[in-house]
C-alpha cells in the first residue's frame, strides 16, 4: 500500500544523508571520546565538530551546547537543573498550560519536592497571555519556561516578549523548542532566552539524541551522576553516531529552512482550506496564522479522534490525535482543553503535521480520503 | 494494538443504524467522555429479533457495539442478559486494557436497551390492566 | 598504519550484523512507538521484540526491562529509584569503593541529599570482602548495590553471595552488570539480583542505548519526566535504531558468549604471561583467575601510565590507563588505590581489554611495542 | 588533545640523560604524585653550557622537560631566570589546561637546578675565604 506520513510532529524519517554521515561512527571510528588514542581523539573531533555544527544553527557557540538523550532529557535537566541550583533564591516556576508533557511532568515533580509552579493560561487561540505571566512572577521566581512552538496546535508563542520581561525581573528563562527548530528561525540571542531544548529525531536526525543550550554563565545543576562528559552535566559515554547525525540534521535543516518552511506553509494552507471547504462542521485549532508552517490541527463535529486516525490508517494515511504521547490515554488533551474545546470537540480533532517530502497530491488525496471516513463515521454516529 | 477481530469489526461495524419503531432503546456513556452508544431493539417472543446501533467514540467502541449487536441477536433476553462485560472484549480476542471500558459500555448499552423495553412491557401491562 | 584495538571495555566497535539490523529503522520503519498508525505500531513492535531479545539475555522477562540511554542512566535509575522510592523505610546505602564513577558519583548526589553511603573495602586481589558487607548493614539500609565486574581490573564480584545476604535482610540488590554482560554468563536469577544495569556499546551495540533490568514487583521512582514511555520510569521518544542494534547485539552475545569467552581467556592469558615474563618490574593488577576473560590491568615500576599509552598509541596501539572517565584526571584510579596500589605504582597501569577479533599476532605485536616502549621509557626516568 | 609541538617532544625528547660532574641539580615533583622531574645543569661564564633532565611523567611533563632543556641551553642564568611558568607551555603551542602544572613543573625544576648551583657556588666561596 502507498503510505502517506503526515505525522511529522512525532517523529521524521531519518534523513539519508544523516545516515550516511552516522556510518563510519559506527564500525571504524568507533572510539570512546574520552579515551586518549586515536580512536578517542577520532570521536572527540566528531563531538566537537558536532557541537559547533548545533551551536551554530541556533546561533550558540559550541560550549554552550550539551548533548543529551533527547528533547525530554534536555527538559528535564533545563528545569530541575536550574530550579535544584536556585532553590536557595526561591521556590516558585511558571510555566504555561500547553507544555509538552516533558516539561509539565518535570513541574509536576518539582511540586512534589516543594517547588509551586504557576500555569499560565493561553487565549482561545492558543498564544500565551504574556500579561497573566507578568502577573504571576513573584519575587520568589526563579525560572520562565515556555515552549516556542505548541507540539499539538503548532502555535508559536511570544518568546522574544517573555524574554524582555524575564530580563528585566532577572529571572531565568527556558523554552522548548523541539518543535520550532528546523521549521522556523530559531536563535538564542534574539529569542533572549537562558536555556532552549532541541530533539534530533523531530528533525530528521536519529532518535535518542538532543541538546540542550545553557547561555555562558547560567550554573545549573546535573541531573544524570558518573563520568566528567559534557562539562560535568551530562555523565554517560556520548553517543558519537547519534551526535554526528543529529549535527548533520541541523545543517541540512539550515540550509533548508527557507525552501522547507515556504513549501510547508503553501501545502498545509491548501491542506486547511480543502478541508474546511469540502467536510461540514470541520474547523481549524489554533491561531490561523501564529502557527508552525506544517501544523494543522483540525476539528470535526460528531465523531471521535481515534476511529478517524486508524480509519485514515486503513487507507495508509498517518496522523495523530493531539500529542502522540498522549494518544493512548483516554483524556482529551490539555491544550485542546486549555483553548477552550468541549471535551468532545477536543476527541473530535485530528493533527496532520506535514513533512519537506509530502506533496500537493498527497494533501488531495489525504483531503477525499479524510471526506469519506468522516461520513462514514458520522453515519455512525449518535450525535449528527 | 487492537487485535485483528477489533479491526475487522470496526471496519465493517454490523448492525449500524437505527430502528424506528424499536421496542427499546439504550443510551449510556457521554460524548464529554469520549463514546456515546445508542442500541435500539425489536423483541420478538422473549427473543432479539434484531439490533442496531449509533456510536460516538473510539474503534474499540464501535467494534464493541459491532459485537455485541451480533452477540445479542437471535438470542432469548435472559441469555443476553447473561452476557458478562467481559465477554464481549473476549469475543474480540482482547481488548487493551486502557479500552476494556469500551466493553464494558457495550454490555452496559444492550442491557439499558432490555430495561427499557422491560419497562415499556410493564407500562404496557399497567395500562392494559 | 596498521592499528590494534585492545581498548575494549572503554566501548566496542558496533558489529556490522547490528548496523544492518538497526538501518531499516532509519529511514524506512522510522515511526515514533508512541503513535497509533501503521509506522508507530512497526516500531512499537520492533521495541517489545527487542526487549524480549534483552530480557532472554540475562533470563529475565521483557517486562522486567527498561530501556535507557546507556549504562550511566541505567545505575543512576537503579540507585536514585530505588533510594527515593523506599526513604521512608531508611536512607542507607551500600556499595564498594570500587564501583565505576556511574555509581559513586550517583551515591556521593545522595548523601547531599541526605542519604548515608558505606563504601565496602576490597582485598589486594580486587574482590570485595562480603563479612565487611554484611557487618555494614543496618536496620535503615535499603539497597546494596554492588558491580558484577570492575571495569578497570576486571574482578568478578561474588554476586551470588551477595543476594543471598541482600535476600535475607530483605534489601535490595543493584549490580552494574556493564562490563560482565556479553563475557561471562549473567543470569538475573542465578545471581538473585533485583536490578541490573546493562550497556549497549560495550558488546558491540551502538552507543547511546541501555537497560536496566527491574525485577517484577520492585517498585522505583522515575527520574525522567515526561511522556508515559518504558512503564511510565523512562519518559523520552524511544531510540528504536538503537534499541533495535542493542538487541541484536544480546543475540549476537548469547551466541557467541562461550566461544569468544574461551579465545579472549587464551589471548589474555597469553598477553599476561608474554608481558610478565619479558619485561622485568611488571605486574598483574587484580586476581590471576576471579577477572573478566578479557581484562589485562598491568602495572609497570618507574615510568608513568600515560606517556605508555601514548608511545603505544603511535605504535597503532590503543589501550587505557585506569577506565575511560577518569584517563583525564591527574588522581591515580580509585580502584588500584583499593587495592593498594601506591600512587606511583598505580600511575603506572595500563589496562588491556581484549575483543573477539584480537589475535594471537596482534598480542606479540603489542607485547613487542610494550617492551620497547617501556624501555625507553625507562631510560628518562630518574626513579629506575 | 595534545599540540604536534608536545607530541613531537614527548616522542623525540632532546638532552634526556645525567651530567655527571654537574654544575647543579634540580628535583621537582614527586612520584606519588604521578610526576618528577630531574634536571642537571653545566654552568660556564654565566651560562647554561649543557642540561639533561629524566623525568617520570606524563607526555606533557616529558615535552615539558625537554621543551625546557632547549630554552635554557645556550642562555645566561639570568635569562633563564625570567622564564616564567607559562612560557614552556607557550612554547609547546599550549598545554590542555589539566596539564598546565607540568609546565610549571619543569620551570621549577630548572631554578630548583640554577639555585643549586648558586647554593654551590656561595659554598665554594665560603670554603675559598
Ligand atoms: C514540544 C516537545 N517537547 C519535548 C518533546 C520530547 O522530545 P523527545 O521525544 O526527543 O524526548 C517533544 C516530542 O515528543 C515535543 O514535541
Ligand atoms: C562498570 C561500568 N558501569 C557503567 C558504565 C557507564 O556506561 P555508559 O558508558 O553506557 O554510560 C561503564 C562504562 O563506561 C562501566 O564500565
Amino acid at each position: 500500500m502507498k503510505r502517506i506520513y503526515m505525522d511529522h510532529s512525532a517523529t521524521t524519517p531519518t534523513d539519508p544523508l544523516v545516515v550516511e554521515a552516522m556510518l563510519p561512527y559506527f564500525t571504524e571510528k568507533f572510539g570512546n571520546a574520552s579515551s586518549l588514542h586515536f580512536f578517542g581523539q577520532e570521536a572527540a573531533e566528531a563531538l566537537e565538530q558536532s557541537r559547533k555544527q548545533v551551536a551554530y544553527l541556533i546561533g550558540a557557540r559550541p560550549e554552550e551546547i550539551i548533548f543529551t538523550s533527547g528533547g525530554t532529557e534536555s527538559d528535564n535537566l533545563a528545569i530541575k537543573g536550574i530550579a535544584y541550583q536556585n532553590s536557595g533564591k526561591g521556590k516558585h516556576i511558571i510555566t504555561s498550560v500547553i507544555e509538552h508533557p516533558a516539561v509539565l511532568n518535570t513541574c509536576a515533580h518539582l511540586e512534589k519536592d516543594g517547588f509551586e509552579v504557576t500555569y499560565v493560561p493561553v487565549d482561545s487561540d492558543g498564544i500565551l497571555d504574556v500579561a497573566e505571566l507578568e502577573n504571576a512572577i513573584r519575587d520568589d521566581t526563579i525560572l520562565i519556561t515556555v515552549m516556542h512552538a505548541n507540539n499539538e496546535i503548532g502555535t508559536i508563542q511570544p518568546i522574544t516578549e517573555i524574554s524582555k520581561i524575564s530580563k528585566e525581573k532577572g529571572i531565568y528563562f527556558h523554552t522548548d523548542a523541539v518543535q520550532s527548530v528546523g521549521k522556523i528561525p530559531v536563535d538564542v540571542n534574539e529569542l533572549g532566552v537562558d536555556l532552549l531544548s532541541i530533539s534530533s529525531h523531530k528533525i530528521h536526525g536519529p532518535k535518542g539524541v538532543g541538546a540542550l543550550y545553557i547561555k555562558k554563565g547560567t550554573l545549573i545543576q546535573a541531573i544524570a551522576h558518573g563520568g566528567e562528559h559534557e562539562a560535568r552535566l551530562r555523565a554517560g559515554t556520548e553517543n558519537i553516531p547519534g551526535i554526528v547525525g543529529f549535527a548533520k540534521a541541523t545543517t541540512l535543516a539550515k540550509e533548508r529552512l527557507a525552501v522547507d518552511s515556504k513549501h510547508l506553509t503553501e501545502l498545509r494552507d491548501l491542506l486547511i482550506k480543502k478541508v474546511l471547504d469540502s467536510i461540514g462542521h470541520s474547523y481549524l485549532n489554533g491561531h490561523p496564522t501564529k502557527r508552525l508552517p506544517n501544523n494543522a490541527n483540525l476539528r470535526f463535529s460528531f465523531i471521535e479522534g481515534e476511529a478517524m486516525l486508524l480509519s485514515l490508517d486503513m487507507k495508509g494515511i498517518a496522523v495523530s490525535t493531539a500529542s502522540a504521547c498522549s494518544s493512548r490515554s483516554l483524556e482529551p488533551s490539555h491544550v485542546l482543553k486549555a483553548i477552550g474545546l468541549r471535551p468532545e470537540d477536543a476527541h473530535g480533532s485530528l493533527r496532520f503535521s506535514l513533512g519537506k517530502d509530502n506533496t500537493r497530491e498527497e494533501v488531495d488525496y489525504v483531503v477525499e480520503s479524510l471526506a469519506e471516513v468522516v461520513r462514514k463515521l458520522r453515519d455512525m454516529s449518535p450525535l449528527v | 494494538m487492537y487485535s485483528e477481530k477489533v479491526m475487522e469489526h470496526f471496519s465493517n461495524p454490523r448492525n449500524v443504524g437505527e430502528i424506528e419503531d424499536a421496542d427499546g432503546v439504550g443510551r449510556v456513556g457521554s460524548p464529554s467522555c469520549g463514546d456515546t452508544m445508542d442500541i435500539y431493539i425489536k423483541v420478538k417472543d422473549g427473543i432479539i429479533a434484531d439490533v442496531k446501533f449509533r456510536t460516538f467514540g473510539c474503534a474499540a467502541a464501535i467494534a464493541s457495539s459491532s459485537m455485541m449487536t451480533e452477540m445479542a441477536k437471535g438470542k432469548t433476553i435472559e441469555e443476553v442478559l447473561e452476557i458478562t462485560r467481559d465477554d464481549v472484549a473476549d469475543e474480540l480476542g482482547g481488548l487493551p486494557e486502557a479500552k476494556m471500558h469500551c466493553s464494558n459500555l457495550a454490555s452496559d448499552a444492550i442491557r439499558a436497551a432490555i430495561e427499557d423495553y422491560l419497562e415499556k412491557q410493564s407500562h404496557k401491562k399497567d395500562n392494559s390492566r
